[in-house]
């Protein structure tokens, strides 16, 4: 099993120098602490900042200085700000090379399911389906399980659809998965976890061949 | 080619000249919302707390002025912002793309007296830009087959599918912005750019809030986010509390 | 009769204090220099810059300062740049309160021509289609015949069309007119010009009503 | 709300780290325009002579690549600019809004050598800025019930005409700043902005030569026309010219 540490770990393995990154709220954000030594990746807040730094100290705390989740951030060299409309000509226009954001659902078409759960109160979609409609390169992060124990990756979504066949990589708790044509291929185990236990915890159509290697972090 | 005559010096001179004034600054925010009325439409710039018109938020609340579609990315928290309209009951409808930070905002949604309609925050930051650019309607990809595409036309380009989002129409635009000059110019600080130039374009009256008004010519011609066309009325604000929501540091 | 300052004399009489402007080439940049003292007016050229200044003295010209007629120009207090989408999303959204160009043609319903006359070569529209298209309030400022003598004020357009039923006043040589859904409404003569003047001169629909005051400039 | 790990402090040095290069910078204008092949489309920034990427073009020259679709409001002159690579015959057709200024460009046309798609100039720049924007089409009432209208839809809005735009489709984008850094963030100066930072915005490879090139964090971050997002290829251009079309003075 991963951790959340663990699978932001994973996904950095994802990194390549050069990118331009969009990491949304919880497990996404943890990415931005293992970008590996030898890349230069940099990260882009939709709200208007690209080359985000970390949380500033104490001292450099500044109110007109957020992230996309109202974090208080800094600059480093090379940041540059903009407007809103600027931030997401970014993302529609295919210019962030990877995006990372967490799911309530995912189905076997690459649809995705996260910003309403029905009955409950609505907050709003902010800028997840600007991001999962435009973005080429998506990765979910997430617990492969709900609460309740129900799977997350599904046949048919029960929640209300943020974006349609625009997840290509899903990184859970349990296993990476491929979203494929033919649903989820399963391509990586988290330590300890075995195949049995991924079948038994993905209620969509699990493709598994030959030995699936273990996830190294 | 024609050579501009020497009455040009004197023109020169008349729009240099002190006497002369644009007439767009106001005195304070009482004055600057002026003509606010009860069912207009308002489009109110920041990012959660971040870059909102906190001086012409409050004269509203003054005002007691009702009945008002706000467009703004978020709605405030309980005892600041828009919460603080939000509070006196004079919000009918939100356009928002995330409002997750108010226990006022649910309470009223959820009895019914408050409506809200959600929109991707790309979609809406668009809407707002294409209104200042007389661009009454665009192609998106953000939504396409989820409830935000109902009752909105769709199509297909190069593959891809897209919905038709329609510029905003708003009365007023109330932004807040770093610096200005009084001819109503604009420079935003960081982060708390976000939807301001971009409402400011788009108002029919548009009202700017400043941290500093200064002369025109202070501010240099090639680093100005908003111009002045723009820009109705400028004032500058008071006791600016800048909340900040997620304090994170180090 | 009124030469081109006339002409640019009379329109300038059309400006108020706080209009944003733009000048088109020829006689219309002439009204810069009617502008009236006791009122300020700021010219917006399209290219990008608002607040055009004087041309420059031969010390100041600079190659990357130039107005949409590609000649050098200043700035002034309060100018500012910005991109061409800019400048035109001023235009289009109505925040430009007068727009003074020149014509070929107009017709009684306020269509114009101004952009291409067929077999000769083509120069382009510029930004002359968006500026018809948007602007609330619009000027024309020309001779009231065409070299061949010919009327350039007529029922039907011969030339193509650059923008439908935007020119609401009309400025020659000869006259000032209204143009309304009669037709062209006789405003004004220019000192020495009769009506029947003017109706030898116009192909289009005129409407005299009254008498005529002369233009004072 | 959760604090990052001290692993971000090694994250922050790992940014700011000379070691590591975005690899945007080259040497000069001819390795910019490696990949520029027959029959593409490129984009050219510039309004006039004002601002356009002199360096790539006489590389463009040099290069003899020929059978190229030209997007840039003007075609220059004869003897600078676009008309070197019509004298070149390396242009297949110009996409602009005014081509008055170039007798071969004249000659090339009534010969049938060369096409031409003439634009109005407000709906070339909203049609790169679409471009960059991921807007697949909008709609303008520029042109409606003229020539350029044909074969475009049209469609009534608030009682009003207009015509649908496309957003355009290029391979390069080739643009010219005043100031740039070697991350690729871009500066303009005065009017030779104009299409350079819509046209930045919109190439699937978008190139900028630059007067002056310097080391991230020289550039104030509030004050960047074009983030570095936008721009591949950057590099420092040498002898530039700046010729001037209409030469008024007072």
């Amino acid at each position: 099993m991963l951790d959340k540490q663990g699978i932001a770990k994973r996904i950095a393995k994802e990194l390549r120098d050069g990118y331009y990154v969009n990491l949304g709220i919880g497990i996404p954000t943890l990415v931005a602490n293992y970008v590996p030594d030898e890349i230069d990746v940099t990260l882009q807040s939709e709200n208007g900042l690209l080359g985000m730094g970390p949380f500033p100290t104490e001292d450099e705390i500044d109110a007109d200085l957020i992230n996309a989740g109202k974090q208080t951030v800094t600059t480093l060299p090379g940041s540059v700000f903009f407007d809103s409309a600027t931030g997401f000509a970014m993302i529609r226009s295919g210019r962030v090379d990877l995006t990372v954001l967490g799911a309530m659902e995912v189905n076997e078409r690459g649809d995705i399911a996260n910003w309403k759960i029905p009955g409950k109160m609505v907050k709003g979609m902010g800028g997840a389906m600007d991001l999962v409609a435009s973005a080429q390169n998506i990765i979910v992060a997430m617990q492969h399980t709900n609460r309740a124990g129900e799977s997350k990756l599904l046949q048919n979504l029960s929640l209300p659809v943020t974006g349609l066949g625009c997840v290509k990589k899903i990184v859970t708790n349990l296993c990476v998965l491929d979203v494929t044509e033919r649903g989820f291929e399963l391509k990586e185990l988290a330590p300890g976890v075995t195949v049995e236990d991924v079948k038994n915890a993905t209620a969509g159509k699990l493709i598994v061949e030959g030995d699936i290697p273990t996830i190294s972090v | 080619m024609y050579i501009l005559s020497e009455n040009f010096f004197l023109f020169l001179e008349i729009l240099t000249s002190q006497d002369v004034a644009m007439n767009k600054v106001v005195k304070n925010a009482e004055e600057a919302i002026q003509g606010i009325s009860d069912g207009m439409t308002l489009m109110l710039g920041g990012f959660g707390l971040c870059g909102i018109p906190e001086n012409s938020i409050n004269a509203l609340v003054k005002s007691k002025v009702k009945n008002l579609t706000c467009i703004s990315n978020n709605a405030g928290v309980d005892d600041f912002g828009i919460g603080l309209m939000l509070q006196g009951k004079q919000v009918k409808k939100m356009i928002s793309s995330y409002v997750g930070e108010n226990a006022e905002f649910e309470r009223q949604l959820l009895s019914g007296e408050l409506e809200v309609e959600l929109l991707p925050q790309g979609s809406l930051a668009e809407r707002c830009r294409a209104a200042g650019a007389g661009i009454p309607a665009f192609f998106t990809p953000a939504g396409f087959g989820t409830e935000v595409a109902e009752g909105k036309e769709s199509r297909e380009f190069n593959g891809k599918q897209y919905i038709m989002e329609k510029a905003f129409e708003s009365d007023y635009a109330i932004v807040k912005a770093w610096k200005g000059d009084t001819d109503g110019n604009l420079i935003f600080k960081a982060t708390a750019r976000n939807f301001n130039p971009l409402m400011a374009m788009a108002g029919k009256i548009t009202i700017a809030e400043v941290e500093e008004l200064v002369e025109p010519g202070e501010l240099d011609p090639n680093f100005i986010h908003t111009p002045s066309i723009f820009v109705n009325r400028i004032f500058k604000g008071e006791n600016y509390e800048k909340r900040i929501e997620q304090r994170t540091i180090r």
